[in-house]
């Protein structure tokens, strides 16, 4: 228990999270979209992260939510470049269009 | 260790060399750079083993050195593959963003908390991503960047959360801690422990694109340029698997009846998916894409074997060298193929290459003898060590599986050879290649061949 | 002097190497003379040892070891050879009639261009001849066995331009084959039952074989036997080896080598002795083919098939002989056989010669005047094999008969069937060659003449042989000591007490004598007073006489059941089995392997979210096999 | 107020809040709704930290995230002028599947997840590890080597978003 | 030591060929094998002179932690099978001379490497080396027939490989499997022959059938054994000649010479199981193929079948597991590998002169050029193993051994003395007897290096068919240490 609320609803509540974030990569062709559906997932991760934290007491989690946002940063700025440069090429951040490439 | 620092030192030098106008040295520069990495990292042998550094962050043990080892020893041969791609634009990014997913790649050799782990498995790829898309007027190239960066992402949410639930479970991001945890609570590991390791365990099959995780490989491998593919198919590789390796050799090997049954399962997958689809293959780059998710699985079933000490370590860290060696003289060969038919490989612009070519030709069928498996190539031992790791387990039906889709390995790697050999070129005149790319191809053949004369060096490694 | 029986086989083996290599570069003359020497000069060997043998009549057989041969184990097979009394009656045989076919062939062979060759093929028979009889063990027997159905496949093929020639001569080779694994098997049989296969060791340990071993062992050595002498089913290559150069039947084909299967059971006589199934059925099986072999002898038209049946008949006499436990009268008939039978068949060849290479009889006649010495020689062999007493014939066939009867009458009957048949066809012959007027082509006619010395003289010393031979083994009963039982007592292990009385004797010879009598006369009747000629067409044979005439049409159906059969098993197993079952099988693998590939590459789409799907499917699974 | 207490009050609301606006996102057609709802749900995270006492974090998350990212998202979006209902969507039949794994992988997931029951709480104790005091102590302590590594991270992802960004000079090349 | 020369010898030569150019090329070739002939022969008089000599052994450490060892030496068999092996090779290269290839440095080259290889499986006593070597082998004589053969070698000689890469993947497998369980006494594994004999044994019957399939099957595509054979005809008939001899004439006695050393002494259990089931696929071979190669028009592909018919017999022989089937085995190894070799030059010959090997299509040859019909005669004697000629001791022993298995089994196994005369009789008839069917066809005298060969040849069928006892005595030799392995 932490602060009155059992860990499995922290826990369940960032599965739920997560799960929405896989849901919107699956399920939208907005590249945009899908990346923040990414981020999503993240801080659903995030959020799991700090609860165990508390939970054991234990600062390390939190800092490893630190590492996450950096990251995060980091992955968004190049994301965004190589999407912004996909846009450039391509016209369109459209996911299922980016498919020349197969079999 | 000091590898690490003089890697890092090199990519901000060469993000300096941009500024203070000596680009010209960068080159030789890099390549003295990772010699002297790879000296230093001798001198670390069997010094530092067992001695936590930064808290025990991160530990160059021996094992962390082998495959520092193999990292270095292949992106000297690579930056030598390279020397082309690197004389055009933006030369002083590219050797940056190489250079840092190099300390990327070094850091999963020898991580030993998760936090490493996760940081180092960013710092390869997000340069990864960017070389990969590189070409920023080629569209194969940019959807490549593209697809890599999403699955890439999204792998790394399930990394995440595997970490977070097993931190939850655990308390610690400390492999160690995690290791005496495990042994310590035994039987009575909370669910959701399991649920953590298997979502890491899945995001590092995607690292290592094993099937059904795999889709992303052979696309990212085929839109990227050439040279970034090699990097892709070698470096990366090796150091996925070393990170593969420390995590479920060393920390997870307690409840590996958690994972086997599922890892013996994906490789099932691998090698029947990777073959086959190979087998249909036109362009070669693709098929050694494919290749590389057999081989993927190869290194697999050795991880899998987890019940012989130091046997499957040394397996895994031959197999990369073999592997990485083997793909480096494979790629050189791929790249002047394709550059002389304006970037196409596909089979038929190897046509009667042994006449326009001999060298290429001769070190292209070496390379793919030790892909296929051929003594005396190193990819022979390779795959020999992985059997005998695997034989008389509760795997022997895998084994089978390994060989008859090597059979049908054997038939794409040779449809290489018989067009090489055997088929009339469309162009008789002779292809030039670089005198250091033609000594490069000359030293991955003799290497891939010593290694499999000589394999003591690298089996007895570890003592 | 016995040591040097090594010799016996070195001379013709040396005539053939000096042939075989120089033939070409030698003249003709010279070339005959070396290997009729090399034959005469074992000849001389041969008897020398014969006389040694006879003096010193106490130690019978002697083993000469050559060298170490094959070893395996417990098998250990010395190149050896055996001097007894078997084996050297029968180098008598060999190297004696072998002389006399070689002087005659320096004639017969005249004109031929490969006549060297022909010297070379004749040398290497003799010697592979002679080991099959001095061999003591029976791996050496079957070399020789296997050589000299070898030459035999070279010289019935001798013409090799004529593709019918070359067909009777595979067809020999095979046939024979067919009998020699049957003995190759025999031989393993008795290696693996008695750990060894030279003879004394063998014969002293067979008692400890049991029965239906015995048996086996006989029986399969039978195989071979009904293969080399040309016993039914195994006998149709023999009237098809008439191919060859006239002498060459004479040598091979009725004097020697077609008798290697009575030496082969003689030799091996304890065996038969023990097994009362084996015997009876070569008992049974010798005069089935003697009768069957005398039938089709009796519409057959060409000069050496008619010979060729009459020595499938003989031969099938003699394993009558074998069957009833007269092994020394079998060994007696081949030799009084060898006699008559080359004399006739060499005779045989004068006539051809004469003729300019015709074999049909119904081109023949009235050859009496042109050929007087021909004419008289094959007359005493005809009268020989027709036996008639006191010539040699009589005395042999008698003997067999007489043991035939002692054992079971319903074979002798059917034996004296055959002898009476033989007479019949005998004198067919002869009345159409010989007497009546001329019926070939006047140019024959006027090339007719009589053969050289080289030819007559063979001819004449086998006729006195063919006379005088029947005194090698006159009757016990008449008050003789018969010389040839009693020269191979030694080796004949189990004999069977006559029980004969002499009245039932007398009767049989004297039924013998009168039916031969009665059948010349009949024959006289209708070949010389009636004039009888044999269709000229043969289409127009009718019934039973067509079915003989063709006979029994045994090739048509050999072809039908094995040849064609194998055949279509043959083509079955290649176009479809081979082709299309496994190879189809294998690169089925390999195109299902590329078919499939095109269908797995399909799953790459190309499409992020695909991969996507399947990476969270991939997910879904692996927590659902652990945690559900 | 109904047995419950505050915390357990602003768990609740803050978690359906968080879901649903996280549904938002997924489901919201304007691309800039999206990022909206998104920063949304980062702000109730961004409770939930407080909730957990993990202060400094819900800071610096509100600054990372809703401050840099998520503008970073919406200037990307609003320069490519996306900002429409001009998405074209996905086929009903993925998106029905899309939602099917969703939960299929949820269902998955809270059978994987059982077990926290067990988890032994070390109870009580102080609530000050969310300090940024505590934390920076373990961040340059033990946390020393990934946060100076970091750096290259970031270094690396500076120089790669520049050298994309960077407009082409030369006309496309071939070759590799 | 001398044993190291003879691997390492042509190891040298093959590099150095590669070096020279044109006529150089064959020249150099021939000598360096001739060379290399010399000392087999050395080592073979060695061997009657002290077995245990140590100039035959070699024992040098490779992957000391693996328990691999390069190690080689001569036991009787092996020093058979070298022999064998370095005799041919001159032959085969002499039988080239007339042949003008593109590229002679490299065939030539290749060929060496090859017999490096071939010396190397039959030396081998260490298993892991073995397998090396018989994967090498395999590399070169793929190259030869995929650059200098037929029509079609591009997917021939690739299926060649495949077939034979999977069988001999297979074959690492279960030798892998026995070496797992080697040093269970003293912790230490080793692929030594000896330790890989007593871990064999040490298996229970299960474990044995797994090892017994798995390098059978390897064995039994080298061979080839029914039904494992169909890449055998066509890569045949497409490899050029003397990739055909190298074949037929050396590389198939790997298999065979591989299941007696190899495989007997490992799985006596499994053998007792399976032995069966496996001669009754060699013997089935033995008259499927000479069913088959009755019907063939082309000879190449006659003899090639008829290779399938004799080794189906050695493999029944061998199997048979008795000193008289091993030791024939080993005898009819030697006799085949040396009439094989006369008859594909046979073949050859009759393709240069006269442009086709269509058996229906040639004929009347012996009116043309009667020293070759003798020479022809003599070596298909040798084939259908007449007495005298080589070919016979070899069938004799082995259809002995055959029949001490089974009395019915070796009646069809001896069928092989009826068919095979058949075959042989039939296309020797067809191609030399009889009038001359196209008169477009003239067979003049043989070339002076062909007649060479092809009179050696005789000579050994003669030769070694009367007088087998020198090497006879090596197999006896050598079988008994088998045998007293078996038990």
């Amino acid at each position: 228990m932490l602060n009155g609320i059992p860990i499995n609803y922290y826990i369940m509540l960032c599965a739920v999270l997560f799960i929405i974030g896989v849901v919107g990569v699956m399920a939208r062709r907005n590249a945009i979209i899908v990346f923040m559906c990414i981020e999503l997932m993240l801080n659903a991760v995030n959020l799991l992260l700090v609860a165990f934290s508390t939970l054991h007491q234990d600062a390390s989690g939190q800092v490893f939510v630190f590492f996450i946002m950096a990251v995060a940063a980091a992955e968004v700025a190049v994301g965004l470049a190589i999407l912004s440069m996909v846009y450039r090429n391509f016209k369109s951040i459209d996911i299922d269009l980016l498919s020349r490439i197969k079999n | 260790m000091k590898g690490l620092f003089i890697l890092s030192g090199l990519g901000i030098l060469a993000m300096l060399a941009e500024i203070f106008k000596f680009k010209k040295v960068l080159y030789p520069l890099v390549l003295i750079g990772i010699i002297v990495a790879y000296a230093l990292g001798f001198t670390e042998w069997n010094a530092n083993f067992n001695i936590p550094m930064f808290s025990n962050m991160i530990r160059f043990d021996n094992v962390a050195l082998a495959f520092s080892g193999v990292i270095l020893a292949t992106s000297f041969f690579w930056f030598i593959l390279a020397n082309d791609y690197f004389e055009k634009d933006h030369i002083t990014d590219h050797f940056a963003l190489v250079l840092f997913a190099l300390v990327g790649a070094l850091m999963l050799t020898a991580f030993s908390n998760m936090t490493t782990l996760f940081l180092g498995i960013e710092i390869l790829s997000i340069p990864m991503y960017v070389l990969a898309a590189s070409r920023k007027r080629d569209l194969a190239s940019n959807e490549a960047g593209f697809k890599y960066l999403i699955m890439g992402s999204f792998a790394s949410g399930f990394l995440l959360f595997g970490i977070a639930l097993i931190y939850g479970a655990t308390g610690s991001f400390d492999l160690m801690a995690i290791r005496a945890y495990i042994s310590h609570n035994g039987s009575e590991l909370p669910a959701f422990f399991y649920a953590g390791v298997l979502l890491v365990l899945v995001a590092m099959l995607f690292k290592v694109s094993a099937a059904p995780f795999h889709f992303w490989a052979p696309d990212v491998y085929e839109g990227s340029p050439t040279v970034i593919t090699a990097l892709m198919s070698t470096i990366v590789k090796t150091a996925a698997f070393a990170a593969f390796m420390r995590l479920f050799l060393v920390t997870f090997g307690g409840v590996n009846e958690t994972w086997g049954m599922i890892l013996s399962v994906v490789i099932a997958l691998s090698l029947v998916v990777s073959n086959i689809t190979a087998a249909a293959q036109q362009s070669v780059k693709r098929m050694l894409a494919y290749s590389s998710i057999s081989h993927a699985a190869f290194m697999l079933m050795a991880i899998l074997a987890n019940n012989r000490g130091m046997a499957s370590v040394s397996a895994i860290l031959y197999y990369s060298l073999a592997y990485s060696i083997g793909s480096i003289a494979a790629f050189t060969v791929v790249y002047h193929v394709s550059k002389e038919e304006n970037g196409s490989s596909n089979l038929e612009a190897f046509n009667g290459l042994a006449k326009r070519h001999p060298l290429m030709a001769v070190c292209m069928t070496v390379a793919m003898l030790s892909l296929a498996g051929i003594p005396v190539t190193s990819g022979f031992f390779a795959k020999y060590f992985v059997f005998s790791l695997l034989i008389g387990t509760s795997f022997n039906w895998l084994i089978i599986l390994a060989i008859l889709t090597s059979a049908v390995g054997v038939y794409y790697y040779f449809k290489v050879i018989i067009a090489m050999y055997f088929k009339a070129p469309a162009k008789h005149d002779g292809i030039t290649i670089d005198s250091s790319h033609a000594v490069l191809l000359l030293l991955t053949t003799l290497i891939t061949i010593a290694l499999g004369l000589v394999p003591n060096f690298v089996i007895e490694i570890f003592g | 002097m016995i040591k040097l029986v090594a010799l016996i086989p070195l001379f013709p083996l040396l005539g053939f190497l000096i042939n075989g290599f120089f033939g070409k570069k030698i003249s003709k003359g010279l070339s005959g003379t070396i290997a009729s020497l090399a034959v005469l000069a074992s000849f001389v060997v041969s008897l020398l040892i014969f006389m040694d043998l006879e003096e010193h009549h106490e130690m019978t057989s002697h083993a000469v070891n050559l060298f170490a041969w094959i070893n395996s184990g417990s098998l250990n097979i010395p190149f050896e050879f055996l001097v007894d009394p078997l084996s050297s009656w029968f180098l008598l045989i060999i190297t004696g009639i072998g002389f006399l076919i070689h002087i005659y062939s320096i004639g017969y062979m005249h004109d031929d261009e490969g006549f060297s060759r022909f010297f070379t093929y004749l040398n290497l028979f003799v010697f592979f001849m002679l080991l099959l009889v001095l061999g003591n063990n029976y791996l050496i027997m079957f070399v020789g066995w296997e050589g000299v159905g070898l030459c035999s496949y070279l010289l019935i093929g001798f013409w090799y331009k004529n593709t019918a020639y070359n067909n009777a001569a595979k067809k020999a080779f095979i046939m024979n084959r067919i009998g020699d694994l049957g003995f190759l098997l025999g031989i393993i049989l008795i290696f693996v039952t008695f750990g060894s296969i030279t003879y004394s060791e063998v014969f002293s340990l067979a008692g400890s074989g049991s029965n239906s071993v015995i048996t086996a062992i006989a029986l399969l050595l039978f195989i071979g036997a009904m293969g080399k002498s040309a016993q039914l089913p195994l006998y149709t290559w023999l009237p098809d080896a008439m191919a060859g150069p006239t002498p060459v039947s004479a040598l091979i084909h009725a004097a020697t080598m077609v008798t290697a299967g009575i030496y082969m059971i003689v030799r091996s006589n304890v065996f038969y002795s023990m097994s009362d199934v084996a015997s009876e059925v070569v008992a049974i099986v010798g005069v089935t083919t003697a009768l069957f072999a005398a039938t089709i002898g009796l519409f057959q038209n060409d000069i050496k098939k008619v010979l060729a049946y009459s020595t499938v008949s003989q031969l099938g006499l003699m394993f009558l002989g074998l069957g009833v436990g007269a092994y020394s009268s079998s060994v007696f008939h081949v030799t009084t056989h060898a006699f008559f039978k080359a004399l006739l068949f060499l005779g045989a060849g004068s006539v051809i010669h004469a003729m300019g290479g015709e074999q049909d009889m119904r081109k023949m006649g009235g050859l009496k005047k042109a050929l007087p010495i021909t004419f008289m020689t094959m007359l005493i062999g005809t009268i020989a094999i027709s036996g008639i007493p006191p010539f040699s014939g009589f005395f042999s066939k008698d003997e067999i008969l007489a043991h035939t009867f002692e054992h079971s009458p319903v074979l002798w009957f059917f034996g004296m069937v055959a002898s009476i048949l033989t007479a019949f066809y005998m004198f067919r012959l002869l009345y159409l060659t010989f007497y009546r007027n001329f019926r070939g082509t006047h140019e024959q006619e006027h090339h007719l003449h009589e053969s050289p010395k080289s030819m007559t003289i063979p001819l004449i010393v086998l006729a006195v042989l063919s006379i005088l031979g029947g005194f090698l083994g006159l009757p016990e009963f008449w008050g003789f000591t018969n010389w040839m039982h009693h020269h191979l007592d030694s080796i004949i292990l189990h004999k069977n007490p006559s029980v004969l009385n002499h009245t039932t004797e007398w009767m049989l010879m004297g039924i013998a004598v009168i039916a031969a009598s009665i059948t010349i006369v009949v024959a006289y009747m209708v070949y010389i007073k009636k004039q009888t000629l044999p269709e000229a067409k043969d289409e127009k044979l009718t019934g039973l006489k067509k079915v003989i005439y063709n006979k029994y049409y045994v090739d048509e159906i050999y072809n039908l059941i094995i040849t064609k059969p194998l055949n279509a098993m043959s083509d079955l197993f290649y176009k479809f089995f081979d082709k299309q079952v496994i190879d189809g099988f294998v690169n089925g693998v390999g195109s299902a392997v590329v078919g499939m590939s095109s269908i797995v590459r399909k799953a790459q789409t190309g499409h992020i979210g695909v991969y996507i799907f399947s990476m969270v499917l991939g997910i879904i699974l692996i927590l659902f096999y652990s945690f559900i | 107020m109904l047995g419950y207490t505050i915390t357990q009050w602003l768990f609740g609301v803050l978690s359906l809040m968080a879901i649903m606006f996280a549904l938002m996102v997924v489901f919201t057609r304007n691309p800039v709704n999206s990022v909206l709802y998104l920063v949304l749900t980062f702000f109730c995270i961004a409770g939930h930290y407080l909730l957990l006492n993990a202060q400094f974090l819900a800071v610096v998350h509100i600054v990372v995230y809703a401050g840099a990212i998520m503008v970073l998202f919406l200037f990307i979006i609003m320069l490519m002028n996306l900002n429409a209902d001009t998405e074209p969507r996905k086929h009903i039949v993925t998106r029905v599947i899309a939602g099917c794994i969703g939960g299929v992988l949820l269902f998955v997931m809270v059978g994987a997840l059982k077990g926290a029951e067990q988890l032994q709480l070390v109870q009580g104790g102080s609530s000050q590890i969310g300090l940024v005091k505590n934390l920076g102590k373990v961040l340059f302590t033990e946390f020393l080597f990934p946060f100076e590594i970091a750096s290259i991270l970031l270094l690396s992802a500076l120089v790669g978003a520049i050298m994309i960004g960077k407009r082409e000079k030369t006309v496309e090349e071939i070759g590799n | 030591m001398l044993v190291g020369l003879l691997i390492i010898v042509p190891l040298i030569a093959g590099l150095l060929v590669f070096g020279t150019k044109g006529k150089a090329s064959h020249q150099f070739a021939l000598g360096f094998s001739i060379v290399e002939f010399a000392l087999s022969l050395a080592a073979f008089f060695q061997y009657h002179h002290n077995p245990a000599s140590s100039e035959l052994i070699l024992n040098c450490t490779w992957v000391e932690s693996l328990g691999i060892h390069f190690a080689v030496g001569l036991d009787a068999l092996s020093v058979l099978m070298v022999l064998l092996t370095t005799f041919l090779v001159p032959l085969i290269i002499l039988s080239s001379f007339k042949n003008e290839y593109e590229k002679p440095n490299a065939f030539y080259g290749l060929i060496l490497i090859m017999q490096m290889a071939l010396v190397g499986v039959f030396a081998a006593n260490d298993g892991f080396l073995f397998y090396v070597f018989w994967e090498l082998a395999l590399i070169p004589i793929y190259f030869i027939c995929l650059l200098w053969g037929g029509e079609n070698r591009g997917a021939i000689t690739f299926k060649f490989f495949v077939y034979t890469l999977l069988g001999s993947l297979f074959m690492l497998v279960g030798l892998i499997y026995v070496y797992s369980h080697t040093g269970v006494d003293t912790g230490i594994k080793s692929w030594a022959l000896t330790d890989l004999y007593a871990a064999g044994k040490s298996l229970d019957i299960n474990q044995q059938s797994f090892v017994f399939w798995c390098i059978f099957l390897a064995f039994g595509i080298k061979m080839p054994i029914f039904p494992l054979h169909t890449w055998q005809p066509d890569t045949y008939v497409n490899a050029p000649t003397q990739g055909t001899m190298l074949l037929s004439g050396i590389m198939l006695k790997m298999g065979t010479f591989g299941l007696i050393k190899w495989l007997l002494p490992l799985t006596p259990l499994a053998l007792e199981k399976w032995g069966g089931l496996a001669i009754g696929l060699s013997v089935f071979g033995i008259i499927y193929a000479s069913c088959i190669a009755i019907v063939q028009k082309d000879y190449k592909r006659l003899i090639a079948y008829s290779s399938i018919a004799h080794v189906g017999l050695i493999a029944a022989g061998i199997l048979s597991c008795t000193q008289q089937g091993i030791q024939g085995g080993v005898m009819q190894m030697l006799a085949h590998g040396i009439n094989v070799v006369g008859l594909f030059l046979i073949a050859d010959i009759l393709l240069r002169h006269t442009g086709t090997r269509d058996i229906d299509k040639l004929g009347g040859i012996r009116s043309m050029n009667g020293n070759f019909a003798v020479l022809f005669l003599i070596i298909m004697l040798g084939s259908v193993a007449l007495p005298l000629t080589n070919g016979f001791v070899g069938e004799f022993l082995l259809i002995n051994g055959v029949y001490q298995y089974s009395a019915t089994v070796a009646a069809f196994a001896g069928l092989t003395v009826i068919l095979g005369a058949v075959y042989m009789l039939r296309s020797y008839q067809n191609i030399m007897l009889g009038e001359r069917k196209d008169s477009a066809i003239a067979f003049g005298s043989l070339d002076g290096t062909d007649k060479l060969v092809l009179y050696i040849v005789c000579f050994a069928v003669i030769a070694f068919g009367v007088y087998p006892k020198p090497l006879n005595d090596l197999a006896e030799e050598g079988t008994k240490i088998i045998m007293q392995n078996l038990k």
